[in-house]
């Protein structure tokens, strides 16, 4: 049971939300967040953030769910369950991470974890939070509008993690072949790979995006 | 004293939390959570002769208060289970159950012949799964097929045989009976609804499979309703669930005539709720000064 | 531009949203919330033959997303509503649906037979109420009795004639096709499902007939799937329900298969729930250029 | 739609609503609260007093709806649906008013809209808001614990105006008999007479507690 912070719209219908305690996470793990009994599953939100003593999602409000979230105030409680799933890897390289709409949400904890990296964020009208990911990479650069992947020379770069609409992750897979890692998104249910519900269909198999992913290689998934 | 203990198809329980078949895998992924040694038992995956990679294409769906899930039966088949999940289950301290389904009746009599031999407490055969074409849930949906299934089942197993009921039979309480008379030793019910949704933005429906199965507190007056319409009209003991999200729906369920409750979607919900169930039904006995469950069982 | 009126048994109705038996009493209610010509009909209370007093107890339970009824079909009896209900409702500027019930046949065919010979736009016949004792449903749960029933009603009346299916019968599509073999114009589906709840303090069943009847958003992805295998399975045109909470719900259950469809909790949450559907219809239909409801009516 | 003002705790489990705006209402009556779309169904909830530009609600916390109430904070977005229901009537005479529990909760807006009554409050613990009851009547009794109709003199009063435990009531009603008008409480789906689910038994036939009632003269109720 976590303690709401803060909890801003910082571009229309998207939200910073900060909870406090001392949560741990992987860059690109998520949390399972719920309010009460109602609806009745939790959703996944990847961290978006996660300082001393406060832990930060970044999230576009869509449905039932998120509109609970986005009405949440200082002192409300809020659940938390976490942190699950295999996100990024510490790897050694250049890494360029590629973000688009939503995608960009786990990107800013990735960043903080890794030196050495590249950021590109699309946004389809405005951008936002520019600040914050200029404090956390080498470069940062944004798209608004059009395609993100014209911005990026992937030649430059050794690894490519990125987040965002599956259209876009299946192009910057073509592009960068197998240097990307892709974070899928999929309904989920129980969140620890108990359901079967959240399945990606890859090279190996069904593999369960809450536990085996949501972070796999590129060219492992089919897309749909 | 309050004692949770209860006897089950003559097998000592615990107490009377079982969690679903489907929803809880074979207990790895809540180990971290729980000590699984505080459940009543546990129910396998449902298990099919060979294995099965599932449905494609969306496979869950919100509903107001409940789940659809269009799953597949996705499972490493009774082989795999019997090598590798099998053994680390014997380790947890709990009852096991293994759920087996299949698509013809050649498949469920392999199954069950491979799976008796092994060290399990008590097979649920899944006659009512709605989510694989030509599976299970065809075998369930009247009395007379329920009969043959489980005439043939009974005659290559002596391990204990529950039933597992489908929601979706022309009449649940005729086919309960159809499984006593047959000599199940129990029958669990019940399974997920027959459900649909559409996605009318892109005039499509959402699962490949047309209908899914609904489950979670949504179908709960109704499973309720069936558990003791069930009680009422077999002698077999029953396993009751569909809903079921705390320790008060679960008394409900034994009030109206289970001997084990079955948590399914709950588990979703929070994965330690098998625990907090426990404790809150160990709780409930002692405010109330229950001493057996066998007081309030089947008073309504 | 956009146009909302559907053919339903070849009468016009200005829209496909009416609203459902027993939610709307004969429309007074609602008068000083929105104007009811804005519906496309209503559906009355469900009437027998001689007045009923409804039952005793509670009559009302809710459940996650649900709600458990158990009216008992209290009513004015059909003379009154002729008298006193009918002339009020002639004047509200949208079609009437009188919906009838009864617990013996007998008491079907002379509540028919006046109703008959009143202007009503379309009889419906209820064969579902699972809230009265000797009552409706247990014509509805097979189609042996629903096509008796269906026969008998079809040569005493030549109103249009729909049959209100239970979600609970053996199997719905068989009913359905029963109602079309003895001349049934439309069938409306589903009514509400048995359900129940018991008090674990009291340790008691919450209603005295035990059963009771569930409604609203728990039960529609049934109610969908039910309405879409009857469409797939019969020709004549459906009212569609069970759940439906807003225009995206409506459009999902066109988009299975009905041809109007009708609310009923949802009139509870809010008393101006109609007109909102209503509009909301409107604004989707010109969103999505949709030129009539027939594009879209069981595309799925 | 309306906004809170404020929502406070004003004795255990206990909780003073007011929400903004210019809301009507007689004695007695009541409106249908919801938030959202859980729970399924609106709570019903007496009138306690309207202001000039506020209305309030005092409700004890038993399960999901009121839980949900407690929660909310200043500002947060209520919907109210009402006035509903036959209230209490305007009657000469000397009145008075006894509550029970919960059952005070109307007798405040009441109490205000009369002139010569008395009040009876019974509390099973503690007392709450004897201060504000105080400055609507001539003399306020509270009794904790015990039977309050012990401290009432039924001769003294042209009629008896209650709201409480049906237990109450029914003890009132045989004492005071047909001076006696009882506030009645039943499940309620509608709130409008629509439903037929809040059905009260009484020697005029069925009434709509909702909609005939809920207040009653107490010797046509049959209690159960
Ligand atoms: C691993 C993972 C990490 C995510 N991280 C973020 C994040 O940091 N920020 C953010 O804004 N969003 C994130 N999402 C997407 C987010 O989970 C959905 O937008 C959210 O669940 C929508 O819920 P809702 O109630 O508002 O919408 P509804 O449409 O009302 O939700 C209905 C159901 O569909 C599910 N659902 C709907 N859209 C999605 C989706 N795109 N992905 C998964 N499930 C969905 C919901 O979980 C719920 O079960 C993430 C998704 C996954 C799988
Ligand atoms: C006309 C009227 C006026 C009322 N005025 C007040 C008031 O001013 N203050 C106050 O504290 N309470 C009042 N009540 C009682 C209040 O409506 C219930 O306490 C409340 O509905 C409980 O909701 P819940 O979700 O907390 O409880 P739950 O038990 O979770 O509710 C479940 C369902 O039961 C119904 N329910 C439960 N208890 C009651 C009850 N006692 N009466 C009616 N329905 C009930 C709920 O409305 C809901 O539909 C009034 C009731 C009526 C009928
Ligand atoms: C995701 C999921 C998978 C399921 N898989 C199976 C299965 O393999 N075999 C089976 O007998 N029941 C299966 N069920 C049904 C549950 O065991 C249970 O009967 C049903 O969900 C109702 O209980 P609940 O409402 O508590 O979930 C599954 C249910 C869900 C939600
Ligand atoms: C309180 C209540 C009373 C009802 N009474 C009747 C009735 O008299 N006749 C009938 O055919 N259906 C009756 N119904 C069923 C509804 O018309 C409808 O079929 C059912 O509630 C499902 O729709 P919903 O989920 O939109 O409520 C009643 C339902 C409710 C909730
Ligand atoms: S969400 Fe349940 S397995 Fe991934
Ligand atoms: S609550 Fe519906 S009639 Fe009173």
């Amino acid at each position: 049971m976590g303690k709401i912070i803060s909890n801003k719209e910082i571009s229309p219908n998207v939200y910073l939300m900060k909870v406090g305690g001392n949560y741990k996470g992987d860059m690109g793990q998520f949390y399972m967040i719920r309010c009460d009994n109602f609806p009745l599953l939790s959703r996944p939100i990847s961290i978006h953030n996660i300082e001393k003593d406060c832990i930060s999602f970044l999230y576009e409000v869509k449905g039932q769910g998120t509109e609970i979230l986005k009405n949440l105030k200082e002192d409300d409680k809020i659940i938390l369950q976490g942190p699950y799933g295999n996100g990024f890897e510490k790897r050694e390289g250049k890494i360029a991470l590629i973000g688009g709409g939503m995608g960009i949400a786990p990107l800013f904890y990735t960043a903080k974890n890794l030196d050495n990296v590249d950021i590109y964020l699309g946004f389809s009208e405005r951008s936002f939070l520019e600040k914050e990911y200029e404090g956390v990479c080498e470069n940062l650069h944004i798209k608004i509008g059009g395609y993100i992947t014209d911005m990026v020379d992937f030649d430059k770069y050794d690894y490519i993690y990125t987040c965002g609409p599956e259209k876009m992750m299946e192009k910057i897979t073509e592009m960068g072949k197998d240097k990307v890692y892709v974070s899928v998104e999929k309904h989920m249910a129980c969140g620890i790979g108990a359901c079967l519900g959240c399945n990606c269909d890859t090279k190996n198999g069904n593999k369960k995006v809450c536990k085996d992913g949501p972070v796999f290689l590129g060219e492992d998934v089919y897309y749909e | 004293m309050s004692n949770m203990e209860v006897k089950f198809c003559d097998i000592s329980f615990k107490n009377p939390l079982v969690t679903g078949s489907g929803t809880f895998g074979f207990g790895r992924e809540y180990e971290n959570f729980y000590d699984l040694s505080k459940l009543g038992g546990i129910s396998t995956k449902g298990l099919t002769l060979n294995p099965k990679s599932g449905n494609k294409g969306a496979r869950l769906y919100e509903t107001p208060s409940g789940l659809l899930n269009s799953i597949g039966l996705e499972n490493p088949g009774v082989d795999r289970f019997i090598r590798e999940e099998l053994p680390y289950m014997k380790k947890l301290g709990t009852n096991i159950i293994a759920n087996v389904g299949g698509a013809t009746m050649e498949d469920y009599e392999k199954a069950i012949e491979l799976v008796s031999k092994e060290d399990v407490d008590i097979i649920e055969l899944n006659i009512s799964c709605p989510n694989v074409k030509s599976g299970g849930m065809m075998f369930g949906l009247d009395e007379v097929s329920t009969g043959k299934i489980v005439k043939k089942i009974r005659s290559i197993t002596r391990k204990p045989l529950v039933v597992k009921l489908s929601p979706n039979a022309e009449n649940i309480v005729r086919c309960a009976q159809a499984c006593e008379a047959e000599g199940a030793d129990g029958v669990s019910l019940v399974n997920t609804f027959k459900g649909m949704a559409i996605d009318i933005k892109s005039r499509k429906k959402v699962f490949e499979n047309t209908y899914a199965g609904l489950s979670g507190p949504a179908i709960k007056p109704i499973a309720l309703r069936m558990v003791h319409e069930v009680s009422k009209n077999v002698n077999i003991p029953i396993i009751g669930m569909g809903g079921i999200m705390n320790y008060k729906d679960a008394i409900e369920f034994i009030m109206a005539g289970a001997t084990l409750v079955s948590i399914g979607t709950a588990n979703f919900i929070n994965p330690s709720m098998g625990e907090i169930i426990v404790n809150d039904l160990k709780a409930f006995m002692e405010k109330e000064n229950i001493k057996s469950f066998e007081e309030i069982r089947g008073i309504i």
